[in-house]
């Protein structure tokens, strides 16, 4: 049992946090979000450059981590920065799916991922709300090729991938886990739209429809039909990233309400001497120190067994959806009106927390499909 | 005890139903109902309308020109208006000026401005609030200097809603350093066209610029819009905010916010259900709208002692805060009930006559909206731990 | 809309209230649950002599109130003083139960259990939980009358009782709504048998025993297995009753843990000065608001239809089991070890208020049952 | 990072795992996962077990006669003890006098005490708090007055946990009133059976007689038994409360709890399903069940620092409060799950060899006592509130 970080990891958290620390400011992020890429290139290179995309591979995918607690450390550091770079979807997602389960000749492109080139994950549509296997986009036979059909959703940095991981069904009824297969499609495929947008809590993303799109036979990535383990588990991976994102945009959004609990005067002395709000900040605190375990717990068991990491899966990603509520709602309620203020750093942050809530499957999502895996 | 509506009083309710029927434009219904933005143009629609029936001064008595309706009368006026989606009436005028102009104003500032706050004249904004004082409103740091028959005012106000649309601010103004922080604060008029003035918007975090800075400097003011006597400002300004609001629980906001969140979660699927039939989601919505039924009565209980003749104390403290906290509630669930549709930020979406439209279901960018912004809830009007202050000691007399 | 008490139910509650404040004590408590009658006989005469009992009743029925309103005010107060006599037992569900159902001849009963005659309802069965309708007890025909099996649990003033009012099937299956008799059967009776015991939370209770009871056709109350709906609106009766008797036990405790905190000192000022104590009073206050206005709903509304009326029995008892629990935590937090006494007046109020969550069902229960008569 | 346990570790979890198969009696781990009373012999048997294998000691190093461990071991030793049901170990000698002697008290009183605390010849209760101090600790009234070789000791003692049982009792006493309350403040150790010691049971609200008052009159207690220096005492109390508990939390409770009402909730039936289907319970039972795992890990971080030979800060008092809330949540759940059942209040049931039956599953009684009981957690050993305080103070700096 030991809960220190490797040296590599070690180094890697420090530089990663002394590097955010440097470059990401509220104006870069804002701007970001405006640009037409929808992140900042900027940042996005020099993370690249760090070796940051690397360390969600391993070695035998040509990066040079991808456990768990590694998907830790560069979260916790992405989201103490309140950054919203194509991490979880080009490296972890559309790139951990193409090492999982691509041919020799799909790994290639995880070399230019690690090195950068951006991937998309078209796999959410209309209707699915949070459920993996809710896919209703059709993959069919069209001579040596595939023909895909069908509506994506939500498909966050859409607009600046280079091409997408496409789910589509080749067999089975809407909501089967059999019958899931994936494709990689170039974004500048014919019939392949895209409308992209910005989101709440920064960055964007973007509806991408497929109006019959035509790939070769090569684009099937993986076996036929088979894909859903896999997407399941890319999930959880992601999940896991997303929670260490949510503890680090925590653990800035404390700072800052701490801060201003020392700082902000009223009735004639700080407001935090009052202890009705240090006692509710204590509880806060709690939670967080709760959160940090929870992200550890899924961390550690990422690579165990499918119901074993499942179940941490939707535990933590249940824990952290509370605990995030609570962190947001009492941080603005402690700030008063200037936390309600896009301009101070408290919104940015609130909202990208509030939002981590929304993807992957919510609180509630999680705490049914927490039971329903431990009655298993 | 009897829980029913006397005959007159359903009476009554029938009556504004049948107006708003008649009245109530489909459009900005239709606007309210959708959570688009409303204009300007379209506050002042509504209050022309109102107007014209009389029932604009609904809290104002009739001599000067408002509809005299009681507690109840008041209330009932309210869940109907809320329920059809009426524009709501824009409170600073109305519910917070006036009553002190009727009460420590000049025969000639109320024959003046009262009028003119009914005939849309005037649209009013508050400047009470100043950068870094938060609920302790004494903390006033704008100073005004008489000079001849002028006031030299400077300083700076915020939070100050919907002051971009405004002609006219009512502020507290320090006047007086001797004595108690209470003691030096007179009631100002001014105009927002005179030099000087700055009005800057506040983008809050539902990307929305409700709220602005105001900016005095060196601004010249007539000694004649000063409200009743110099340095006694604070008696007004305790007396605007503890006048009676009838809508401090916010009982239709929340009923129809709740009518909202339920239509939602009928169209909304979860697991190939509507989400509605989840019995995780439905046990919070039961819940809240358990305590809502609650606090409902717990209202009228308020509404009905107010309209027998009772002031109403510290009971408004815990409508207050058990008020907020169920809407901030409903608006959480319906942040929750969109789901993965809370992401998308396509504001454009929300103005009347765009061609850009919103991505998912249209109730989804409102919803994530109502959630951010209604953080305000606990926080302004005197914060929730003000209240519990105010709880403790009045009715705890701890 | 008037939220005034009538002129007869503002004498009513002020009499009861000054004879319980001159009356009960810890030690006339005490000594109920231990005496044999489980109650207190002093008590009990007084109540009946005041026309408390009557008060539960329509004038029709002898009495001179029974509407919710009555009910709501004759149960705050004794759930302010803590007391725990057979008035929901005798009044509201046996009593009350007779005077809707009865025969003429059985209707006289009323009289007596006005004048302070016990009768017990012999409903709850093993595995019944909070099911109004699981009734496992069977009544066959023998003879001219009728031969009652079954057992029956926690009969609330079982050993006290002169008769039961006893629930049993004539038809239908164990969970059916159909098919449900009641009958009227002494105390005495061959083959049945009491085993009685003490409560937590003061009273006593017993399990009912029918080995093969017989009694006479004119046992049955009303019509052959169709006692459900009379049974249900006792029920909401009783639950109106309980929630005022929880809410009076709520204003006790407040006023004991408001007078706690002015006058227990700590590190040299009264507890009562600190914020975070305050702030969480204030909490408890406004939830006792809620649980009042609750009351006035569930009483407001007896009277009206049927699925309006079990809506607000639902929401009404769902939301003081709520209330309940956190007055009880929060009262003896507050007072802190001394609240954890059985000898300090909080201990036997707070056990009696916890216990209301056990009776006629449970915060949870309510909770789904609210939201499965809102769908309908 | 990593979250299994070394080999070593392993294999001593299956050498404690060995040992209580063998040795822990069934009729004890019975009365212990029934919740039926435990009597000071079955306390004492279990003692001596323990002391046979050289276990007992368990926080003590191996000079005293202790095992020696690390804080690992002996997180394991507690998981492995709470899920075999065994009784606890009284921790008044063992936990909480035997440190404090081991650092403050004479060689004599180390080589007189310490042996008898382990082979059973002393059963010791604490002497700490007084009647209306709560967690002010320094607010000692009891005084000691040197009369010769001896001291005379008059005051009051209460929440002294199983005193009744008790041959000894460590007390704080007052010997100085000058100087700020915990300047005059000593350690004295009392024998049970002096003159003028007198102790009475408190029942709680669980119906139990588990803590007591302990009344001090006139009790001559030889000089010898001060502990350290007088009016040091104040040094040696606080060693003692902060002496680091490695079972702060509540781990290995809180996971029997859970346990336990997972076996209620498949038993119990609720529309006639098992009531651990019921969405609504089982919502509750999986969100303490996922916040339990997460504070199982908190707990082993700080455990892991410990055993890294970091001293224990204020996260003590995070593991305290969220141990507490967790525990009494289950237990609340507890009381929940045994629905009617948690009325009939039949306490000679709990006997060892009674012939009275209870009313209801034999699980229904003891959880109800358990929810009462356990109110305790989050009020002794310093209240929540004096721990939300540290937490302020300590980590927040506020």
């Amino acid at each position: 049992m030991n809960f220190e970080l490797t040296e590599e990891r070690q180094m890697l958290q420090d530089s990663l946090r002394r590097y955010l620390g440097d470059t990401v400011t509220p104006e870069m992020l804002a701007n970001a979000t405006e640009s037409e890429a929808g992140h900042s290139e900027t940042l996005w290179s020099g993370l690249a450059e760090m070796g940051v995309i690397g360390a969600l591979f391993s070695e035998e995918d040509g990066g040079f981590g991808g456990a768990g607690f590694d998907l830790a450390v560069v979260f916790e550091e992405i989201g103490r920065a309140g950054a919203f770079e194509p991490l979880i979807a080009s490296g972890v997602l559309a790139g951990g799916l193409l090492a999982a389960e691509g041919s020799e000749a799909q790994k290639a492109r995880v070399e230019e991922v690690i090195g950068g080139a951006i991937l998309g994950f078209a796999h959410s549509e209309p209707g699915a709300r949070y459920d993996l296997d809710h896919v209703e986009t059709t993959a069919t036979r069209d001579g040596d090729g595939w023909r895909l059909t069908g509506r994506k959703t939500v498909v966050e940095h859409a607009g600046a991938a280079d091409a997408f991981v496409v789910s589509a069904r080749t067999g089975g009824d809407t909501a089967d886990a059999e019958g899931i297969s994936l494709f990689l499609v170039p974004a500048d495929a014919e019939s392949l739209a895209i409308r992209d947008y910005p989101l709440n809590g920064g960055g964007r993303a973007g509806e991408v429809t497929l109006d019959g799109v035509t790939v070769s036979q090569d684009a099937l990535i993986g076996a036929e039909g088979a894909a859903f383990p896999a997407i399941e588990e890319a999930a959880a991976r992601a999940t896991c990233a997303i929670c260490a994102e949510a503890l680090g945009l925590m653990e800035s959004i404390r700072g800052l309400t701490v801060d201003y609990l020392k700082q902000r005067k009223q009735f004639g002395q700080p407001i935090g001497k009052f202890q009705a709000l240090q006692h509710r900040m204590a509880d806060v605190l709690i939670e967080i120190e709760q959160a940090r375990s929870a992200v550890i717990n899924l961390a550690g068991h990422l690579e165990t067994d499918r119901v074993k990491r499942e179940r941490h899966v939707s535990a933590t990603k249940n824990l952290i959806g509370r605990v995030a509520r609570l962190v947001v709602e009492e941080a603005i309620q402690l700030h008063g009106g200037i936390g309600m203020t896009e301009e101070y750093a408290l919104g940015h942050l609130a909202k990208r927390l509030t939002m981590v809530d929304h993807r992957f499957g919510d609180t509630d999502y999680h705490l049914e499909r927490f039971i329903r895996l431990s009655a298993a | 005890m009897d829980l029913t509506y006397t005959d007159e009083q359903k009476a009554f309710r029938e009556e504004v139903r049948a107006f708003l029927n008649e009245k109530l434009p489909a459009r900005l219904s239709d606007k309210v109902a959708t959570g688009k933005r409303l204009t300007k143009a379209d506050y002042e629609e509504w209050h022309a309308i109102l107007n014209a029936r009389g029932w604009l001064g609904v809290t104002w008595p009739k001599e000067f020109g408002g509809t005299g309706w009681d507690a109840v009368q008041r209330h009932i006026f309210e869940e109907e208006t809320t329920r059809a989606h009426a524009p709501r009436i824009v409170p600073f005028g109305l519910n917070m000026l006036g009553p002190v102009l009727m009460k420590y104003g000049s025969k000639e500032q109320q024959d003046h401005y009262l009028p003119r706050i009914l005939n849309g004249e005037d649209w009013w904004c508050q400047g009470y609030s100043e950068p870094g004082a938060g609920s302790d409103l004494a903390a006033v740091k704008t100073t005004a200097v008489r000079e001849g028959d002028h006031y030299i005012v400077n300083g700076q106000k915020t939070w100050t809603t919907l002051g971009q649309h405004a002609d006219m601010i009512f502020c507290l103004v320090r006047t007086s350093k001797e004595g108690k922080p209470q003691e030096g604060i007179s009631f100002l008029l001014i105009d927002m066209n005179t030099p000087g003035v700055e009005v800057r918007p506040i983008v809050l975090i539902d990307g929305e610029a409700e709220v602005n800075e105001v900016w005095l400097q060196d601004v010249k003011v007539p000694v004649e819009n000063l409200v009743g006597e110099e340095n006694k400002g604070w008696t007004y300004a305790k007396y605007l905010l503890t006048h009676e609001r009838t809508n401090i629980a916010g009982v239709g906001f929340a009923n129809t916010a709740l009518e909202n969140l339920r239509r939602i979660a009928r169209l909304e699927k979860s697991g190939g259900r509507p989400l509605i039939e989840n019995p995780f989601f439905a046990a919070k919505l039961a819940q809240v709208e358990i305590d809502l039924m609650a606090m409902a009565t717990t209202n009228l209980r308020t509404i009905a002692a107010a309209a027998a003749g009772q002031a109403p104390g510290a009971e408004s403290s815990m409508l207050k805060i058990k008020g907020t906290v169920i809407r901030q509630e409903i608006n959480a669930l319906t942040r929750q009930a969109v789901g993965p549709y809370a992401l998308p930020f396509v504001s454009e979406a929300l103005d009347e006559g765009s061609n850009v439209e919103p991505v998912g279901p249209d109730y989804a960018l409102p919803a994530t909206q109502a959630y951010f912004n209604n953080r305000k809830l606990s926080i302004y009007g005197g914060s929730n731990e003000v209240q519990r202050q105010i709880i403790s000691k009045a009715i705890l007399e701890l």
